[in-house]
């Protein structure tokens, strides 16, 4: 049923300076790309992707940008937040060669998709972009999974200097992949879909919308001519995206109207 | 699934032979923080708080819905006459082809059924907006009144072409684990299965009061759902919580669903059923 | 459940804590002819149409529950202030530990809801009973208001030692084969789980504004329904169609669970998360 | 659900000048005993045991006493009624050899019970009572099954000049029976079951009160200190019924109010 279950966070890891994962027991098949509604009593409910599948207990992985992600900072293992979920579509994951090219926190819903990839015996690259070294996270984790793991820097302090979008370039230049799965902030996957249209690679985004009810009847999260974020999304094929005039382009607030992306 | 020109198309795409918008406002709205839609045991409860990018911004959906084949409704809310007319006059050069007046919304303070269920307000908004457009005008009523007969005859005195009955029913959900309101509004609307008796019964009474044309709205989910509205007076069935339920084939699957209910009944027309619990 | 003394005994038995008796009036009424009752996916639509062998003979009821260990609720019907307090003067002297004055029934023609929907003549109708019995009186309000606050605060107003909230909602079930109402008395009152959310937003929108007592009811069939009208402002509960749902142990089993969620949640008294939920 | 199936009556056989039997098509199980809500529509909704159990279709079997019986003695094959049920607990048939004692149209509830006895290979005789000869109906088909039918009537047209009671006086004392079912006038079951508590036999009787919701809400159909005859009954055993000070003394009328039988 679409209510938040109330659940108590068991752990909690500081994964950067701004970003945590919280740690909550949920022990029913959760797929990578899919994403659950957390309710921060009082404040909010947002919706942030899984990014830790274990048997019995569920992770997101969060970076604190305003109301709700700052009081989701402040909490402890033992307090009480709300999960509705899982929703959405996930990632389909299938071919012998995947890359992964995560921007910011898209980490986050790569991971796990990451880590079935490599359970299933795929060849598996990732390239992760950030702005600088400290806000990078998740690298050990695959790494120790068994993916390459490529990283770029805005700053060059690590890693490729530039854009991840740029790294992926020559990723793809040298090698080739059946599928590529992105998950950043948009004009980064915006241009990871060009390229991949180009090269004609199979490519699938999960993208951001503003989601209010998350079970597909207030219209809120729609893109791409009437596509709903929340239920036939978050994840979008390269062919779905390469014919979505906003996709890039425009988002929507709260109230409905566009902003535009820049 | 109102909000904009894309989400009208595809509810379109779906086999709808109508569809009303979001209700529009003067100013944009951002609506209340969430949780602001919920499902329950016997429907859903929202507070969504009529989020809308306003009429000047709404433009832009409209236009792009002006060569769509079927009728758009324009929904609007405001607080005062003035206010509906400047946003159904809008509607109208928007190319909308009825304006819907939300007289009913249960949890947006200071619109809706704060203003829906006054029977002089309503025949005044009706009778001035009626004044300001020549697109039919429908008045949107709610449940929660003492009697939605007062509220339907003010609207048809008023010069409505037709009422809509009804919106969601002003209700609340505790969670006991949190020891609080679920929604961030608190009290909500309950839509969905769990109201089409009330939803009925309000149909049912108006029909034998009022002869405008009534659109029958609240738990619609299978043909047979709006069967029974038609049954008990209705002209038209509106679908908002079947979406969930039965997603966006929904608008389909009804119409089949009616069609057949027809022929193991021996109707070739809507008309001939309609009302007929009333005898 | 509560129309003969047996039958109160045996729910006493079960498990209940107290208990309201039918609804009586001064002349014996047979109700409607049947379907009386049916059951709805989500909840069950009944009119009774307040069937009572009329108070003169309800004493040989009364008679045998003098003795019983749990408080007896006297409820009575009328269509006036002294219509009323002749009715809790009976029911006082036959032994009725408090009286529930029925201004809430939405199916019976001049009785009920069309009397408990109108606040001066709740006020004046609490206020004689006030002036003629020394019993606690209760108010049973109605949902099918356009405020329900309005309702209570009259009862406040008048004297009235607690308010109860809500009886069932007005509804209507239209048989698609018959194409007709299913009831005898076409329109009904709704009951059980698909009222739950409306029942408890009363009592929510009720403790917010007055400082009487409430009980809730409406849609209570497990222990965590209880708790949810307990966290909006209930100091107690009645059920009804729950002992359709569970049978007649659904007072003891409600009563368990209760305790099950108190023991969870670090509860010693029900005083202790009482209205929790409005703060 | 507790809510009338709206069905065609397939059949109608008229058993007497006054006693109609209905058949509508009905595949669910149902046990000798239990009972139907038959809508009537537009006039009333009342308690019909079952007299027929045949795999696709049940019957029940009525006379016309009042408004909602002539109504139905009315009706047709093709006509549309509403039947709620089955409902109530039904007879419980064990031992070797029963005695069936049916006064009236109580036989039209004891008629399957002798048949599923019959067919369990179980002995079975059956006392049959009724005003006249006219008024007598499924001797035949009893007799047919191979019971052991005996016939009482009040003006001696046929078979036992007499109350059945007495007549099945006479059969208990020449023989014995593990099980003594019973269904009429509460008179005469009141003395069957008197009978029985003497002789020391298993006995079960089927009453009959007003019901409203048959479905153990309403409370109108209590007997014997709050058992309600929709649910708890309408057969109860005689143990319970020798406990019960209501039995045999007074029924209630629609208002609840006391009727005393005479
Ligand atoms: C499917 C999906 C998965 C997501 N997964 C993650 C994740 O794994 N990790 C992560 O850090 N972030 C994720 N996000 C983004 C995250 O939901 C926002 O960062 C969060 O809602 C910000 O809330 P706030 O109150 O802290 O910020 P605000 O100050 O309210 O807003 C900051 C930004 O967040 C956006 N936002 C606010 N509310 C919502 C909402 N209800 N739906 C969508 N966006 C909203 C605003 O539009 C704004 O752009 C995901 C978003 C979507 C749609
Ligand atoms: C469990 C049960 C099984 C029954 N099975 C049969 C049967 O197989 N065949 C048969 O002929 N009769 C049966 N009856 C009796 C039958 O229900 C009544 O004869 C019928 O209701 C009369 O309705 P009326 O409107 O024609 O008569 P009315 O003029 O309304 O009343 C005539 C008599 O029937 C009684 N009656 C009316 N309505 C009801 C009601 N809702 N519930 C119970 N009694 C009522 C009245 O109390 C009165 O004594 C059964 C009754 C019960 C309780
Ligand atoms: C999420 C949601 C949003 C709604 N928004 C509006 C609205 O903006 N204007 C309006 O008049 N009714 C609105 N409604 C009410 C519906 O149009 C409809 O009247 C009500 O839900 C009953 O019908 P249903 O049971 O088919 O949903 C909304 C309902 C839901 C569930
Ligand atoms: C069959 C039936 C009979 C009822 N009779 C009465 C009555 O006589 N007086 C009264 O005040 N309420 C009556 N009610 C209403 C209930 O007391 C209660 O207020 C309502 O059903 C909501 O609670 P529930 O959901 O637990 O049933 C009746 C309800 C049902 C289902
Ligand atoms: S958030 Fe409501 S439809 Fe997606
Ligand atoms: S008829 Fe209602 S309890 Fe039996």
């Amino acid at each position: 049923m679409m209510y938040p279950r109330v659940v108590r966070i068991h752990k909690v890891v500081e994964e950067t300076k701004d970003v945590k994962t919280v740690f909550f027991p949920f022990d029913e098949r959760v797929e990578p790309g899919q994403f659950f509604m957390v309710l921060i009593p009082d404040v909010d409910e947002i919706p942030m992707s899984v990014s830790y599948l274990l048997d019995e207990s569920k992770g997101f992985t969060f970076k604190r940008v305003g109301d709700a992600t700052n009081k989701l900072f402040e909490k402890k293992a033992g307090d009480l937040i709300g999960v509705r979920g899982p929703l959405g579509n996930g990632f389909n994951i299938h071919g012998e060669k995947i890359l992964f090219v995560a921007g910011g926190t898209g980490v986050a819903s790569v991971a796990p998709a990451v880590e079935k990839a490599l359970s299933q015996n795929r060849e598996t690259v990732v390239a992760l972009g950030a702005k600088n070294r400290e806000e990078l996270f998740f690298v050990e984790r695959l790494k120790e999974r068994g993916a390459e793991v490529h990283v770029a820097t805005d700053d060059g302090s690590i890693g490729y200097h530039g854009l991840v979008s740029d790294l992926m370039l020559e990723l793809v230049e040298g090698d080739s992949f059946d599928l590529v799965v992105t998950c950043g902030p948009e004009q980064m996957m915006k241009k990871v879909v060009e390229v991949c249209s180009k090269k004609g690679l199979d490519v699938q985004a999960s993208l951001e919308r503003h989601i209010k009810c998350g079970m597909g009847v207030c219209g809120q999260c729609c893109v791409c001519g009437g596509l709903r974020v929340c239920v036939d999304g978050p994840v979008f094929d390269g062919e779905t995206l390469s014919k979505c005039r906003d996709f890039g382009l425009f988002k929507r607030d709260a109230s409905g109207k566009k902003v535009y992306i820049h | 699934m109102d909000e904009t020109a894309d989400a009208i198309k595809r509810v379109i795409q779906s086999g709808a032979g109508a569809v009303v918008t979001k209700s529009i406002g003067r100013e944009p709205r951002e609506g209340y923080p969430n949780p602001t839609v919920v499902e329950l045991p016997h429907g859903i409860l929202n507070a969504m708080g009529l989020p809308n990018p306003g009429v000047e911004a709404y433009v832009e959906e409209m236009k792009e819905l002006t060569n769509v084949d079927v009728p758009v409704i324009g929904s609007v809310f405001s607080d005062s006459e003035k206010g509906f007319s400047f946003l159904a006059k809008k509607m109208e050069l928007y190319g909308a082809d009825a304006v819907e007046l939300n007289l009913s919304c249960p949890h947006a303070h200071g619109y809706g059924f704060e203003v829906g269920s006054q029977p002089d307000l309503v025949e005044n908004i009706v009778k001035t907006v009626k004044e300001t457009v020549k697109i039919p005008v429908f008045a949107k009523l709610s449940s929660n009144v003492t009697s939605i007969v007062e509220i339907g005859k003010a609207a048809e005195e008023g010069g409505a072409d037709g009422v809509v009955a009804i919106n969601s029913v002003k209700a609340l959900k505790i969670d006991v684990d949190l020891k609080k309101p679920i929604l961030y509004n608190k009290i909500g609307g309950y839509s969905g299965r769990g109201i089409k008796p009330i939803g009925v019964r309000c149909v049912y009474e108006l029909a034998k009061e009022i002869s405008i044309p009534i659109i029958g709205a609240g738990g619609v989910e299978k043909g047979e759902d709006a069967v029974e509205y038609i049954l008990a007076g209705a002209s038209a069935v509106e679908i908002g919580a079947g979406v969930y339920y039965r997603g966006l084939t929904v608008f389909k699957k009804v119409c089949k669903e009616i069609t057949e209910w027809m022929k193991r009944n021996g109707y070739n027309a809507v008309d001939e059923f309609k009302g007929v619990a009333l005898r």
